[in-house]
């Protein structure tokens, strides 16, 4: 961690510590929205925060704290596999609703 | 700081074992929709897992003997399932054409 | 207490939250998803001790495969067949639960037998004699990783049973299928038509899923990883194709699809024989082609577990009777 | 590190609130993805605090399986006649 001198790795350090918290903020954001907000799009809304910030901060931090390229390397791959798979899931959940809400209209008229 | 806490934690988690296989003993006495009742057979199979990994963790190197007993129960439940799954769908099919529905 | 036990605690508070809902949950769906979310916690439970192997498969059967299983057979069964859980039978059940594993652990407490047999000190009792016995022969095993080794080579009859029980269970699948195809078999079998959204990201996936398989397999030799794990992420990658319509039916009539689901056990008992009757022993590998026996059996195995476990995942009538 | 790891789990009994308490079968999904991606950054968080990097792997692992299984059951779920 101290291997590129004092000063640099006390700051990827300290810089680490403060991307992995906020990261871990946005975590739990995403957990009062998910309680709190009333509808299913709007919960959407939020988990997708924490797809896509939550853990990006939280594997920048990490990547910090680490940076041998091997390890930089599988953060940023689960990283953007877990943020795409995030924006997918996201349409494929608000378009599957969207689906059974007309049927229920549907069904019901 | 790396390791667990040896003696607590995986006593924590062997008590989880046992309570999580006995929860689920008992829905398998008392549930009646055949999915109900496999998911409770999984489940016990999982606690049963857990208390052999638990086991396992006891010495500073996991052991590798239980592991991969545990893994060849993995295999196993997961064929066992899907076995009776398929056991369930006909045994419906077949109430449904022609024998009559079980009371 | 330490906070060192904070995160196992949340993790056994969430495990047994999983369990109860998986059981007792009111609607059937919502049981079954509470079952993929259990697979989950055991996933990340394996991870707390220490057991990659298991966290790797649990990842993929338990949080994976499994779930896909049981919604596929719920499609094809009424809504739920009896509504019979009263409120009586959740406390009859939390306090059987409770009321035994506190039995359990007063007795653990207090009798001393089970410590002095030193069922909780480790290193005393029987299998971790079992273990060093593992690690001092691995040297002779051809293999670096040391659950890899103990389920080729010292267990080598198991990891076959265990092909073969995929194999059973196969066959038996296929038995429940009537010979004619009914006409209501067709209707259940045929997937809606994908979104385009669905099928572009599984095309994505897809590869994804193949190549972190073949990484696991090819790390298995020196790491966690290994023929089951891989073969179920490729399962995994089947079934996802299979679904979203991008992949034909398997169909059991093609000779390459019979052949590849017995290729590992065809493979294994051929070694077995010969190593049985030209070799040292039966499975007794020759020192000099361990490594590459292993190698070649894993890669088999592989292929094998993988579509044995698609077909038997989302395995209907016209992949496996046609 | 293992404070950050705890809150993460606490995360995940927000998605299991959710998840019991779901009025549609997305929301249940919903729950169930947020308990996919808290188990990845909590393996993420374990790599990083016992240097182990197997459980990157588990983590990659888990976050594929996550993204098959909901296109997998949306796409079971959807219509069923």
């Amino acid at each position: 961690m101290m291997a590129a001198g004092d000063v640099l790795g006390s700051w990827a350090f300290y810089a680490g510590w403060a991307f992995m918290i906020a990261g871990c903020g946005f975590f739990a954001t995403a957990a009062l929205g998910l309680l709190r907000f009333p509808d299913l799009y709007s919960r959407l809304h939020a988990v997708t925060k924490t797809d896509t910030l939550g853990l990006g901060l939280l594997t920048l931090g990490l990547a910090l704290l680490d940076p041998s390229w091997r390890s930089c390397l599988m953060l940023l791959l689960i990283w953007l596999l877990v943020m795409a798979s995030g924006a997918v899931n996201c349409q494929l959940l608000a378009r599957y609703n969207l689906e059974q809400e007309e049927e229920d209209n549907h069904r019901v008229s | 700081m790396n390791t667990l806490p040896l003696v607590t934690a995986i006593e924590l988690y062997l008590t989880l074992g046992i309570a999580v296989f006995l929860l689920s003993l008992h829905g398998l006495m008392t549930l009646h929709d055949p999915i109900r009742r496999l998911i409770a057979v999984n489940l016990m199979g999982a606690g049963t897992f857990l208390v052999m990994v638990s086991l396992a963790r006891r010495s500073e190197v996991p052991d590798p003997v239980l592991h991969a007993l545990v893994v060849t129960g993995l295999v196993v439940a997961i064929s066992a399932t899907a076995f009776a799954l398929r056991l369930i769908i006909a045994a419906t099919k077949a109430d449904r054409r022609g024998g009559k529905p079980e009371p | 207490m330490s906070p060192e036990l904070l995160p196992d605690l949340t993790l056994i508070l969430l495990l047994l939250i999983m369990a109860w809902g998986a059981l007792y949950a009111p609607q059937r769906s919502d049981a079954m998803t509470l079952f993929i979310a259990f697979g989950v916690v055991v996933a990340l439970i394996w991870a707390r001790l220490d057991a990659p192997d298991l966290a790797l498969a649990e990842a993929a059967i338990g949080a994976g495969l499994t779930g896909v299983l049981l919604m596929h057979a719920a499609r094809a069964l009424p809504d739920e067949l009896h509504r019979r859980n009263r409120t009586a039978t959740y406390w009859g059940a939390l306090a059987f639960a409770v009321v035994a594993t506190l039995m359990f652990l007063a007795h653990l407490l207090t009798d001393d037998s089970l410590l002095n047999a030193g069922l909780l000190d480790g290193e005393t009792d029987m299998t971790p004699r079992l273990r060093s016995l593992a690690d001092a022969t691995m040297g002779d095993s051809g293999v670096e990783h040391p659950v890899t080794a103990v389920l080729l080579n010292f267990r080598a009859w198991d990891t076959l049973l265990e092909l073969l029980v995929l194999l059973f269970a196969l066959s038996g699948l296929r038995q429940l299928f009537p010979r004619e195809s009914a006409p209501d078999d067709h209707a259940t079998s045929r997937w809606p038509e994908s979104l385009a959204l669905m099928a572009a990201w599984a095309r994505v996936l897809a590869p994804l899923l193949v190549v972190t398989g073949g990484y696991l397999l090819w790390r298995g030799s020196s790491a966690p990883g290994g023929a089951f794990q891989a073969g179920s992420l490729l399962a995994a990658a089947a079934v996802m194709l299979r679904l979203t319509g991008l992949l034909p039916p398997l169909r059991w009539s093609s000779v390459w699809l019979r052949l590849a689901v017995v290729a590992g056990a065809l493979f294994f008992l051929t070694v077995a024989a010969i190593t049985g009757i030209w070799g040292e022993g039966w499975l007794t590998y020759p020192a000099a082609y361990s490594g590459l026996l292993i190698i070649s059996i894993e890669i088999f195995a592989t292929l094998s577990i993988a579509i044995t476990l698609s077909l038997l995942v989302i395995g209907e009538w016209e992949d496996l009777r046609s | 590190m293992i404070w950050l790891a705890s809150l993460i789990l606490l995360t995940a009994l927000a998605g299991i609130w959710r998840m019991t308490h779901a009025a549609t079968i997305a929301d249940r999904l919903l729950g169930l993805q947020v308990l996919s991606t808290t188990g990845i950054a909590f393996l993420l968080l374990l790599a990083q605090w016992q240097s182990n990097a197997v459980w990157r792997d588990v983590a990659l692992v888990l976050a594929l399986l996550a993204a098959v299984i909901t296109v997998a059951l949306v796409q079971m779920l959807r219509k069923r006649s």
